[in-house]
């Protein structure tokens, strides 16, 4: 991959789509600190594709320069991966929001994750349904009301960062939307990486969920320890289950490094004696009779 | 060899028996000897037990179809011979394990040449390995009809070579066991035999299933990503040892969405992909094919028919996925489904389908099905530097001058040039949201209308472009068969064998059958007035999209018992409607 | 009230500006006085921006349909006045924001009632709240066609009371500013009042999309699953509330797939049970559609159609997964298809949807769309105690004396008994697999050929079961419209239209859209030689259907802009073609 | 649920549909041991439902005398969901294979472990697709040659039973085919327990699975330690993790009691003040403009 020939500034990144967010929405945070990271990065917009699922959050691409794909919900990470297998000179940063990452995207997870699939995944969480108006979200708390659980949400939430790490991603990481600084730092981190990165971004959604506020966070929100060891899987697992306490870690739980599936696609071929000019003839003879 | 140069042996077992693998011997030595082969097999949903079939036809001429029932037949236990029982015709050969195998009593039929041969018990007794059972009856097999036994000596040394000499030395002498029996034991009274034809250099032979991978090699496929599904797990199979050769990636994904999603990714990329599945993968796919679609996305989907609906008889033949194919997906995604008659056909039209994919950039179905997937036919090699092969149009940086690059533009042709990521300018956003020209959601009524039309207008002239459409004229003729798919070589025996009768009948042969070749369809309805339709569905699924399109009230012929048509049938159908 | 007693008022302007909640208020109050109502929303696929539409039209008849244009329209910005200036007719109203709002200039238009009014201005420098603009248009509105203002403040009460003494003072204030602005600064010059209607005691105002919730009610549903998805996440939410009173279970599953695998569990499990989603949801569920017919498990489907294909025009109108719901899933799998014409069929088909799923034991799909999803109607309250309740023959434990209960016994019927878990004897295995009577895998071709002819020659005469098709003949007419889903009642209203023309036209409006009432249709093309099928959809998705199964050669009149037909435009149709 | 009325033998609950599993396959060994449990804890025919996906292992419903389903490939869990909540009174054991439950089906688990649906899951885990005649499995081991990885299998395995416990299962257990009196009692202990239960059970495939055989089992078995509190989560993911070393723990791992989704239903009715003969005019009556 290759950077901008020409310095950039985040604003420059802007497409003329203008986000159609609501006012006040975790979105616009997340928005500014992925532009001010590609200008830290000096990121190309030619060679970098922004894939998203549906969702408020999955119409992040429209509003960058860069190439993208707006595709079908829940399917943000295989098409990810399916392009930066068959293109692995490519960036490929994967969004979306928690229903469509872990609700009807869940099957997709583990498995993009325990190949370490060579991408970056941003997940906007604001622990509801944005788009569609109100229904709870895999992430929901018991007993949340929404439109669809008017008595109050039945199920226990799925904790995206304590999954991703079981199974097996290779950069772990949360923000949250006004801590821009962090967030920047954390995406900027992710986009270095060489594997499965994700970073799961709480992102209030002020016009559906009236449970989980900027107000809220605010009593939630503790940093990842300074002292905390990003390489100890354990530790890091212990802080990821800080939710079933209400707490809402923040910051970079774990990292490591490890070969990824472009590495691994790498070798077969190598294996196969993998040529472009390879002649189709050799193929054709061996089913001679 | 007897029997207008043309026989058919059928051997029949219980799954796991090795009645596989002594069919594959059998067609391949015959192969080798320039005879021209086709096998036909069947085989239980069941892991082990149940009924398998594995039939081989050899000719000294090109051969259509699996024929109308068998010359001979080999039955490893009571059940292969029930289930054959009454199609055994006079005049054709009984081979059946006896005395001591599972068969109980000797069998006479009148008029039909039946031939005990203790393959258990000599493979029990003798050879000490019950497993050999299947040598045993090749061994007597190549005695009775003079199949060259070099060629399965060489055979059985390949395949078993790795496996070290004893297994190999095993299976010789099974094989020689068996040979032995036929001469000492048994009086041949049949008048079958097998030539030796002309050896040939420019032949393979190979399953229509694996056809269908080496297309996609030819086409220059660079990305495949498919979830095992019988009947179509071949493909994968062909492609993973093959594709990484030529430095293309193959990966088993997590399910077939999953795998259509990593193939609309990768051809986003602007590298050629492919999935292969069968009808259930085909319905999980139905949400992104309508997005690859509306992308306008190039993707080919091979998709191996079996007998459904769910799971239906998964391991049975069936045309029935054209209406998901066709109609399938929500809102009117327009796309294009190809359907192969034959083995050769599996490499040429999935090239085809590449081609097509590339040029309209639109989702490519290849509807194949069980039996052909399975079955192995003798062909002329492809030669790769012969191919046509097309690629998509590219966007060419800097030719728009100021303009900002628009994805989706206006043309008269309704294509527009794709940018692929890494393009200078070339950015844009692909999405299964209406859009305007530039990409942007748009919803306005107008642009609505103009990208519809821009979507199914691109595909107005593709009967042009494919020319994939056989016609059989016939002088006279009143009838004009309608055959799509693997049906295809059943109904051209079966017009040969009518018109040897001396019947009158014409027919065409469609390979797009969506969307369909209206200029040759409607000429050839103009022509014959009757229109007889044979396809293996319940209702009747292409006849209904000819109806729905065209002005021909064909009449339907529809089988749906798990089985493909035999060329008899259709002669049948075709003097009783004539 | 004047102009025919009929009167439509659009407002137009941004998402989220409150045009839904004063709309909805100025609907129930005419309701609440006796006044026929029907509404029509548009807006846009973002959550914020965008134009959004909600139009409301009142009489003292039964009302067929959204109508053609407006007789008021008020602006609450630019954008909304240039998405409807060309629709503006003479005579009409047209009320704006100005000066102070969005819109830059005064308006004159010639023969246009055109009354601007300071809705933002009043908003924030009067009363120091810009949300309660909408309030402030309201109180303008009831002030100049005379809304009973009695009931618009009764209804802030109700919907604002929670929110505390203050948001509803606010409110009361805004209307009062409205009117009070109207009353001192408007000369009111067009003709069109209010009239009061006779308050009747039986009537309700529901959507399209709750009527769906409550005709499942109705019919005894007890448990459902969906995941949410516009335009048809509004059933869910009806029954979420609901739902659990009658001692039913509501989930939001974490997909579409999840949510009809949970309902066929539970009706395996005895329980009526049912499903919502729209275009995209229906195409994941193609799989298990198949496999609930193979089961015989009766399953109920709403399909609130939107504009396809992939995520396509996700708040727009549509009627174009017919392919897909009669034709999908992939091999033949039999299903039926209901479609209603408007909010109280949604209630009484939903109900015959149950009734024919359990009575056949086959997947019912009932196709609404999104403008009927969204459209509120007064209509006749139900009367819990007169709804006809079909339900599933069950299993008498002991009725098959010493034979072993059959789940998919042969009978002539083509229905089989079904037993329950806990049932004594009842035991089977409900599969998708191929199967004999007794449920035990079976794939002989016997076997499957009366497999396959009991599970689509139950439906033979479903025609005679449902009734759902009225015919509304014309002695002497030449053209039949045949329409379906929401597009009937706009064909009736251009029927009834056309003929105070004097133009002789007849009609039949199928609400059973597959298998088709082919005894009807076909008696009804007898007499009418030309057809006209108009529809919203590309390809003319049951005008293909009907050449499919009929002799008919339709004319398609296919509109896929993202809006419904209006009469006026089915009254040329019919003009043209007649 | 009641027990049968009259006293079965494990050999009683055999339908008489006979098993088409090839000889020496594993499967044999879980349906004797289930069986067997069956036969222990009296269990009604009438009132249990075996419910299945598709592959070898999901065939086993046909072999018992039990009310059963058969469904699609990856659905067994939704399609036992719904049953349950729609009939709490009835038993439902759900069966399946590794590629059943973990690829095609993967993102159905997290979702019915997180709401202690009250199911038992019993998994038979050959590490090979065994009904589609040996393609690599999502618990097939990196580098395993099987026919679509004729170049080693490139991706690191799942591990069904730390998701399981990440997931918030309330019974997770592994169990080895052979070993039948164990896997008896850990379906015993799954059958009573109330909430989701997962016993995954080792089934080798001697036909298509080359690499883990009952003798390569040999070296791996280990007992989970007598000692290990199966109420400590972190322990049990500790053992769960054996697999990364190679080794195959068995024995129960963790055992939690806390309100199932049925419990958790019951109340949304009860609070919704629910009665089957709610009188549906009340409904009717609020849409009274
Ligand atoms: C197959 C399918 N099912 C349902 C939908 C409807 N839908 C659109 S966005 C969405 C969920 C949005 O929630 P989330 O993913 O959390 O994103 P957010 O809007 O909160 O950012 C749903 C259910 C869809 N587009 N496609
Ligand atoms: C939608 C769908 N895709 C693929 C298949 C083909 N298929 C049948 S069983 C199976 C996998 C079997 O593996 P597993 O679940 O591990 O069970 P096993 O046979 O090993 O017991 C597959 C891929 C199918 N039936 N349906
Ligand atoms: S609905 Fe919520 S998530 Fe969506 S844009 Fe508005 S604030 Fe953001
Ligand atoms: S293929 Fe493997 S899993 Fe299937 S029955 Fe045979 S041994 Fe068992
Ligand atoms: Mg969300
Ligand atoms: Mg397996």
């Amino acid at each position: 991959m290759t950077t901008a020939t020409e310095p950039m500034k985040a604003k420059d990144y802007k497409s003329t789509v203008p986000p159609t967010w609501c006012m006040g929405c975790g979105d616009y945070g997340v928005l500014n600190a992925v532009l001010k990271s590609f200008a830290d990065n000096s990121i190309s917009i030619d060679d970098t594709v922004l894939v998203s699922g549906i969702g408020c959050s999955s119409r992040f691409p429209y509003f960058v320069k860069t190439y993208g794909m707006h595709t079908a919900h829940g399917r943000v990470l295989p098409v990810a991966a399916g392009l930066k297998m068959a293109r692995p000179d490519i960036r490929v940063i994967a969004f979306g929001g928690d229903g469509d990452g872990f609700s009807i995207g869940g099957g997709h997870v583990p498995h993009v994750v325990r190949k370490n699939t060579d991408l970056t995944y941003i997940l906007m969480d604001n622990s509801i349904y944005g788009l569609t108006k109100g229904q709870v979200s895999p992430t929901s708390e018991v007993g949340m009301v929404t439109t669809t659980t008017p008595y109050g949400a039945p199920d226990n939430p799925v904790n995206p960062l304590a999954y991703c790490l079981t199974y097996g991603a290779t950069y772990v990481a949360q923000g949250y939307s006004s801590k821009s600084k962090q967030v920047q730092e954390l995406v900027t981190g992710a986009i270095e990486h060489k594997g499965f990165a994700f970073v799961n971004i709480i992102s209030p959604c002020p016009t559906f969920n009236k449970l989980n506020t900027f107000d809220s966070y605010k009593e939630t929100l503790e940093e990842v320890p300074a002292d905390h060891d990003t390489s100890d899987l354990n530790a890091a697992l212990k802080i990821a289950l800080r939710a079933k306490e209400g707490k809402t870690p923040i910051g970079l739980l774990y990292k490591e490094n490890r070969p990824t599936l472009v590495d691994r696609l790498t070798d077969i071929r190598k294996k196969a004696g993998g040529d472009e000019n390879y002649d189709l003839n050799k193929i054709i003879n061996t089913y001679i009779p | 060899m007897s029997k207008a140069n043309d026989l058919i042996i059928r051997i029949g077992g219980e799954g796991g028996e090795g009645i596989i693998s002594s069919g594959d011997m059998i067609a391949q030595a015959a192969a080798r000897s320039g005879l021209e082969v086709l096998t036909f097999k069947t085989f239980p949903a069941e892991i082990r037990g149940g009924y398998a079939m594995y039939q081989i036809r050899f000719s000294h001429e090109v051969i259509l179809s699996e024929g109308s029932g068998f010359d001979v037949l080999c039955c490893f236990n009571q059940e292969a011979l029930n289930n054959n029982k009454s199609q055994i015709a006079k005049g054709s050969v009984l081979i059946y394990d006896f005395p001591g195998g599972d068969i109980a009593e000797e069998q006479n039929i009148e008029g039909v040449h039946c031939y005990p041969v203790p393959m258990s018990k000599i493979a029990k007794e003798e050879l000490n390995t019950y497993r050999s059972k299947n040598m045993v009856a090749m061994g007597a097999i190549s005695e009775l009809f003079s199949i060259a036994t070099k060629s399965l000596r060489e055979l059985i040394q390949d395949k078993f070579g790795k496996k070290g000499k004893e297994v190999v030395e095993v299976n010789f002498k099974a094989l020689d066991a068996g040979s032995k029996y036929a001469r000492e034991h048994l009086k041949k009274t049949d008048p079958f035999q097998m030539d030796e034809g002309k050896p040939q250099k420019d032949v393979m032979i190979i399953s229509g299933n694996e056809a269908i991978g080496l297309g996609a090699l030819l086409a220059g496929v660079q990305y495949f990503s498919a979830y095992p599904i019988t009947p179509a797990t071949e493909v994968a199979i062909f492609l993973s040892k093959h594709l990484p050769k030529v430095n293309g990636n193959l990966v088993q994904a997590e399910d077939e969405i999953a795998s259509l999603a990593n193939v609309i990714g990768a051809s986003y990329g602007g590298v050629k992909s492919m999935t292969a599945t069968s009808g259930p993968g085909l319905s999980l796919m139905q949400e992104l094919i309508g997005m690859s679609s509306m992308m306008e996305v190039p993707v080919v989907i091979a998709d191996v028919q079996r007998g459904g609906p769910s799971t239906g008889l998964p391991t049975k033949h069936e045309q029935s996925d054209l209406f998901l194919a066709a109609l399938g997906s929500h809102g009117d995604a327009s796309k294009v489904v190809l359907s192969p008659e034959g083995v050769e056909d599996c490499i040429y039209l999935t090239v085809e389908a590449f081609n097509i994919a590339e040029k309209y950039q639109v989702p490519v179905m290849v509807l194949s099905d069980g039996s052909l997937g399975f079955r192995t036919n003798s062909i002329k090699k492809p030669d790769p530097s012969k191919i046509k092969v097309v690629n998509r149009e590219k966007y060419e940086p800097g030719t728009n001058g100021d303009k900002p690059y628009e994805r989706y533009e206006l043309t008269e042709s309704g294509i527009s040039t794709m940018s692929v990521p890494g393009q200078k300018g070339g950015n844009y956003i692909s999405t299964g949201l209406e859009h305007a020209p530039s990409s942007a959601p748009r919803y306005s009524p107008e642009n609505r209308v103009s990208m519809m039309d821009k979507r199914w207008g691109k595909l107005d002239n593709l009967e042009d472009f494919v020319q994939a459409t056989e016609v059989d004229d016939m002088e006279g003729a009143q009838l004009g068969v309608i055959a799509w798919g693997s049906t295809i070589g059943t109904a051209r025996e079966a017009v040969k064998l009518a018109r040897a009768e001396g019947v009158k009948v014409a027919a065409i042969y469609p390979k797009l059958v969506w969307p369909l070749p209206l200029k040759a369809l409607n000429a050839f309805a103009k022509k014959y007035p009757k229109i007889l339709v044979p396809e293996i569905n319940k209702q009747g699924q292409l006849a209904s999209i000819l109806r729905m399109k065209t002005d021909m009230k064909p009449i339907s012929y529809n089988i749906y018992g798990g089985l493909p048509f035999t060329p008899k049938m259709i002669v049948e159908k075709i003097k009783e409607v004539c």
